[in-house]
């Protein structure tokens, strides 16, 4: 094989990296996967702490927030816009396409790096750099966008109505910027995928996280170009004056939301599928099972992928569109959840005849299934557009959508750096302090979120920053579950330290990981632990999919992919 | 810098070609969300045909026509590097930019001569249009004659000369937006 | 039923809307309460010390497959019996316009609800309409129907004991009706985001009887209002 | 404010020991004007940071205006007396946020904050207006509002030096149409009705702007 790693020694030699080339400007696959999570986990702690000071305002209205100041209207919005913005595309497209992306590509499909290492350095620059710009619009006068992170016009459209000039053409920009490092980040991932894979690997070796991430990949490129060509459109409005969301000037303010929605329907299945593929790996590993219907499962992704461009006028059943289109969105919507349906059946199905162990990785990767669930079940009053009408932008809309993106952006993200941990840093992590933070986390999300369901079906809307005005909703009885899931919130991020911590202890411990602790069998853990420039010794050869684990023919229960015959 | 996985090929195609066609179909959605929000708005208002009647058409078909010839020299261009004739390639590249060029300085004189007509892109929603659908893909020609000069410039040493194909694909797409453009912004008066 | 205990249901449709929740509430029970049954007994059951060698299962195969599959079936005629009842009920609340003489014009703009009672004359734009902010008055059992009306921004005029909800789109009028069944005092939220007031852009609706919204029409002879339209043409 | 059952209070309690390690910034003892100062960042969204007033929101200038006035007018916008009318567009913006100010407290403490921000004077934007005829004209209003435009509080006559003149001239236009004054809460703004009416039209009203613009110099 010509492949062999010398190739790569020699061609390392004349570059000696110092610090800022190894750590900053890098353009290997690892460290940019690194970058990526901790710029991301960084803007999720920025993201909680918003939760934090608009929670505790709803909690304890026009209280002075501790760490924080007074919550004003105005504050409000721009708090919970930029928590939705930060949440969705800085917290969870960054970790879980981007940063497990990035980190798992190469190495599972046995190559050195990305195909385009320099395009994927400026991939992270461009995404940091938005980060940055979104984090500048607090600063600026009038304060941060506060139009919802759907940032509908006219209101976003113009100053007169946001009373925030500046804010929501930075959000704009912002959020531009972010769309194109993740269109070059996602052509660089499918690229990868598709001419790079290791000799031998058939597209049925794949393992299935690497699929989802490369499907998620094409879902991002088909449905951001609208919302790109939308967002143009937007800033024009709001800076030179055009009328493209303007009704008075012959605009429409609806076809915004069709932009929108055109691409914010496929970006929850564009965060879901990694998330979705990490929880299949790590239950398989920890179940000792071959995954369940390994192609079942990658056609109902692809079916999922499709039918979700079909679906996203139920975001707008109330929003003025004629009302004929309803039905057949309805339709469409119901459809959707047969997909996602098999998926979870395939999931426990796999568990089945398993030797479970409660790791926690794999505690989280069950607690995804077992939550999202609920977000999956309750997304069903939602869809069903009879239903809609009363629970459109109520607070039951609100605790599902986080069912559905806490057990992705939180959840996965646990499952999947949990387990990788030994890979990307090469040591492992504290089981103990592991599960602590685990049952310190799951409790209490629920324990917010379920009484968010109750005061949805109660009739209290969204993005209110204080219910006192409304007689209806200002019982003291419904002040307490508000105040019972604020402190909820409180508990749980107060056990993210026990996170951080065991991240700091693992990784400062002297005792190196080995290089397969899992005992899985895809290619990452055949590459030396921490895996060098260059990834692996000598580039390996696929004999066998990704899951051959307790295989009758063999004493051991698991197979690595490279491994002959 | 290459690295190992950029000379693989396991799909059959080059991985620059395969990229170059993602870039593409990225592309696509983003000036199909542009067309489609264009033809939404001028099927639901009839009066965009009489503001339509402002655009100037002949001029719009001169640089359809100027377009379409810069192609053909990418194909020429594309058809030397396979023959390894770099200095070839990079000649007919230089004639496809300078395609480019005359169309946007054909372009510029064609928007002065309109703002100044009044005609600015706050005027009404189909100038709105107008302007950032055509000033979209002006960009995209400027971006295209830009890489093509340094990808010339490489080919005429005879360096990276796969670039050539690459470079014709992405100007080949940048003509067939101009196709879906013109009718639309020019003809259907 | 269940949203009944929270939130009375004071209109002609709300108890359809109610009727496909409930429909879903328990489909969707059914489902959850059985996959997460299925879920947890297999960690229990399958844990490393009950079942220290795993089973080789492809999944592949037919007599494997259907385990998936009949589920998947009949997760989709589950589907049907949704779709069929919330499309009827979408239909009768969104899409049929049952006919009245009886039309309140809302006005919403930031950040408060115009409401323009037609006045004892019952037709909209004449000398004796009532013109109140943050207050609707309406008749029970008596058919209405809303034009709504949007001065600046999206809002949503959502009225949770009617179920009911719609978006205000400015430049555009839209049209809905309501048939009030319970009398008494209750909350109308704005439920799309309009600004930094949005929190504050309540009001409240007032269902009375025939007796009660007639004298409250003629106490609220519209005398300050409609000096106003006189003297317009002074601006 | 809303009574607050007794095991909330303790939850808040409880919740407020958890956050004392976290507490640095604890205002309950401060000052009033250190809350009045907190609560107008609310107001600075709309009036600017010093209440200087914006155009683009509709807020007037409010900075250095008396403290009565200002006490009154925020009292009338929270107790629906003024911002209720359906064609007052930026009484319908004021009125929601007056009702941030749930307290009696909290409304003084704001109004004694913007009542000790420095006056400010700003440019004319109403053209046209002939001062000179305006001086005439203002003989009617010198009587409540004093020679000098100084106001006079025993006849509840704000100061009309330092606001802006676009507000001057929608307040008198809503004064003379009924927007502002006829609600039967407003006691005090009906009086001023009649008074508006005596400006026959939109000249007489840009002259008498135009010389009340110029006593704030």
């Amino acid at each position: 094989m010509a492949e062999t790693i010398s190739t790569h020694a020699s061609h390392d030699e004349h570059h000696d990296p110092s610090f800022i080339w190894k750590y900053v400007f890098s353009t290997d696959h690892k460290m940019i996967a690194k970058q990526y999570m901790f710029t991301g986990m960084a803007m999720g702690l920025i993201g909680a702490f918003m939760a934090y000071a608009f929670r505790m305002q709803l909690a304890f209205p026009g209280m002075d927030v501790p760490l924080f100041g007074l919550v004003t209207p105005a504050v409000y919005n721009s708090l919970v816009t930029n928590h939705g913005t930060i949440m969705i595309f800085w917290v969870a497209m960054p970790v879980l396409i981007a940063a497990f992306g990035n980190f798992l590509i190469p190495l599972m499909l046995g190559c050195d790096d990305m195909v385009f290492p320099r395009l994927n350095m400026l991939s992270y620059w461009i995404f940091l750099l938005s980060a940055v710009v979104l984090l500048t619009s607090f600063f600026v006068p009038g304060g941060a966008f506060g139009g919802a992170w759907t940032a509908y016009p006219p209101l976003s459209a113009k100053a007169e109505y946001s009373l925030t000039p500046l804010g929501s053409s930075i959000w704009v920009v912002a959020v531009g910027l972010e769309f194109i490092a993740f269109l070059l980040g996602g052509i660089n991932f499918v690229t990868t995928a598709m001419n790079s894979r290791a000799p031998g690997m058939r597209l049925y070796d794949i393992p299935i996280v690497v699929w989802m991430i490369v499907i998620a990949s094409i879902l991002f490129m088909a449905s951001v170009g609208p919302l790109l060509a939308g967002a143009a459109m937007l800033f024009m409005d709001q800076q030179v004056g055009t009328a493209f969301f303007d009704p008075n000037k012959g605009g429409d303010p609806i076809l915004w939301q069709h932009l929108f929605w055109f691409f914010g329907h496929p970006e929850v299945y564009v965060v879901l599928l990694p998330a979705l593929g990490i929880t299949a790996d790590v239950i398989c590993t920890f179940s000792r099972k071959k995954l369940f219907a390994y192609r079942t499962v990658l056609m109902t992704t692809f079916a999922t992928g499709v039918l979700s461009f079909t679906v996203w006028a139920h975001h707008q059943f109330v929003a003025g569109i004629d009302p004929r289109m309803a039905n057949i969105f309805t339709i469409t919507t119901l459809l959707i959840s047969v997909p996602i349906a098999e998926l979870c059946f395939v999931y426990i199905a796999t568990l089945y005849g398993g030797s479970i162990s409660l790791t926690t990785p794999m505690l989280w990767a069950l607690s995804f299934i077992a939550t999202f669930l609920i977000g999956g079940v309750t997304g069903i009053f939602l869809g069903a557009s009879g239903a809609d009408i009363y629970m459109h932008d109520t607070y039951f809309v609100l605790a599902h959508f986080h069912y559905t993106f806490y057990p992705i952006a939180i959840i996965g993200t646990f499952a999947g750096f949990t387990y990788w941990f030994p890979k990307m840093f090469g040591k492992m992590m504290d089981e103990r302090l592991g599960k602590i933070h685990f049952w310190g986390s799951i409790i209490p999300f629920n324990a917010i979120f379920i009484p968010l369901f109750y005061l949805g079906v109660a009739g209290q809307h969204r993005r209110i920053f204080d219910f006192s005005n409304y007689p209806e909703l200002a019982t003291p009885e419904m002040q307490a579950i508000r105040i019972f899931a604020t402190v909820s919130l409180l508990v749980m991020l107060a056990f993210q330290f026990v996170f951080f911590y065991n991240c700091i202890k693992s990784w400062m411990s002297t005792e190196k990981a080995p290089d397969n602790p899992w005992k899985a069998n895809t290619l990452e853990w055949v590459a030396p632990t921490p895996p060098p420039h260059g990834n692996f010794k000598e580039l390996p050869t696929v004999y066998r999919g990704p899951y051959e684990f307790s295989h009758p023919d063999r004493d051991e229960d698991y197979w690595p992919q490279n491994e002959p015959a | 810098m290459r690295t190992i996985a950029n000379t693989r090929s396991v799909s059959g195609v080059p991985t620059a070609r395969l990229a170059v066609w993602w870039v593409i179909a990225s592309e696509i959605v983003i000036f199909g969300g542009i067309l489609m929000s264009y033809l939404m708005h001028r099927l639901a208002h009839g009066l965009w045909a009489d503001y339509a009647s402002h655009t100037t058409t002949w001029v719009g078909a001169l640089n359809t026509f100027v377009l379409l010839t810069s192609s053909l020299s990418a194909v020429l261009a594309h058809k030397c590097a396979v023959n390894g004739d770099g200095p070839g390639a990079a000649k007919r590249l230089l004639i496809t930019s300078a395609g480019g060029l005359i169309f946007i300085v054909v372009k510029s004189f064609e928007w002065t001569y309109e703002i100044s007509h009044g005609y600015t892109i706050t005027t009404n929603t189909f100038w709105s249009f107008y302007y950032t659908a055509a000033g979209l893909h002006a960009l995209h020609v400027i971006a295209g004659v830009v890489i093509m000069l340094i990808v010339a410039a490489a080919a005429k040493k005879g360096r990276d000369l796969h670039r050539v194909e690459i470079i014709g694909i992405y100007w080949h797409f940048v003509d067939l937006v101009w196709i879906f453009l013109f009718p639309l912004l020019y003809i259907a008066k | 039923m269940l949203i009944e205990a929270l939130v009375p249901a004071a209109s002609s449709y709300a108890k359809d809307i109610d009727f496909v929740w409930e429909l879903v509430f328990w489909f969707v029970a059914f489902w959850f309460i059985l996959s997460e049954g299925i879920f947890f007994y297999f960690i229990m059951k399958f844990r490393k010390k009950n079942s220290p060698k795993a089973e080789y299962i492809s999944g592949e195969e037919k007599h494997q497959k259907k385990w998936i599959t009949y589920p998947h079936i009949a997760v989709l005629i589950c589907d049907v019996f949704i779709v069929v009842a919330a499309v009827k009920v979408w239909y009768d609340v969104k899409q049929d316009m049952p006919p009245t003489d009886r039309t309140v014009r809302v006005m919403s703009s930031q950040w408060a609800w115009t409401f323009t009672h037609p006045g004892p004359d019952g037709k909209l734009d004449t000398a004796d309409d009532i013109i109140k902010n943050d207050e609707l008055h309406v008749e029970v059992d008596q058919l209405y129907h809303y034009e709504l009306h949007s001065r600046d921004v999206l809002h949503d005029f959502s009225v949770p004991v009617f179920r009911l909800k719609q978006d205000a789109i400015p430049g555009r009028t839209i049209m809905g009706w309501f048939t009030p069944t319970l009398t008494g005092e209750f909350d109308i939220q704005c439920a799309e985001i309009c600004g930094i007031g949005h929190g504050l852009m309540g009001a409240r609706i007032f269902i009375e009887s025939k007796e009660q919204h007639e004298s409250w029409m003629a106490k609220n002879n519209p005398r300050g209002e409609n000096l106003l339209l006189a003297s317009n043409e002074g601006r | 404010m809303k009574r607050i059952g007794l095991w909330q209070y303790v939850l808040r309690v409880l919740c407020g020991t958890g956050l004392a390690l976290l507490v640095f910034s604890n205002t309950a003892n401060a000052e009033e004007n250190e809350r009045g100062k907190q609560l107008f960042e609310m107001c600075s969204q709309c009036h600017g940071l010093q209440g200087e007033g914006m155009a683009l929101s509709l807020a007037p200038s409010i900075a250095g205006l008396e403290l009565w006035s200002l006490e009154a007018q925020l009292r009338k916008f929270r107790d629906g007396a003024r911002g209720v009318h359906h064609e007052d567009i930026a009484g319908m913006r004021m009125r929601p946020m007056s009702m941030w100010l749930k307290t009696d407290e909290d409304l003084v403490a704001v109004a004694n904050y913007v009542a000790s921000l420095p006056a400010v004077t700003s440019e004319a934007t109403i053209e046209g207006g002939d001062a000179t005829k305006g001086k005439a004209l203002y003989g009617l209003c010198q009587s409540c509002h004093g020679a000098n435009g100084e106001g006079l509080q025993p006849l509840n006559a704000p100061k009309l030096t330092n606001h802006t003149d676009w507000y001057l001239k929608t307040q008198i236009y809503n004064f003379k149409t009924g927007i502002r004054g006829s609600n039967p809460k407003d006691t005090t703004g009906a009086l001023m009705r009649p008074m508006a009416m005596a400006l026959a039209n939109d000249q007489a009203i840009n002259d008498v702007i135009s010389y009340i613009m110029t006593l704030s110099k």
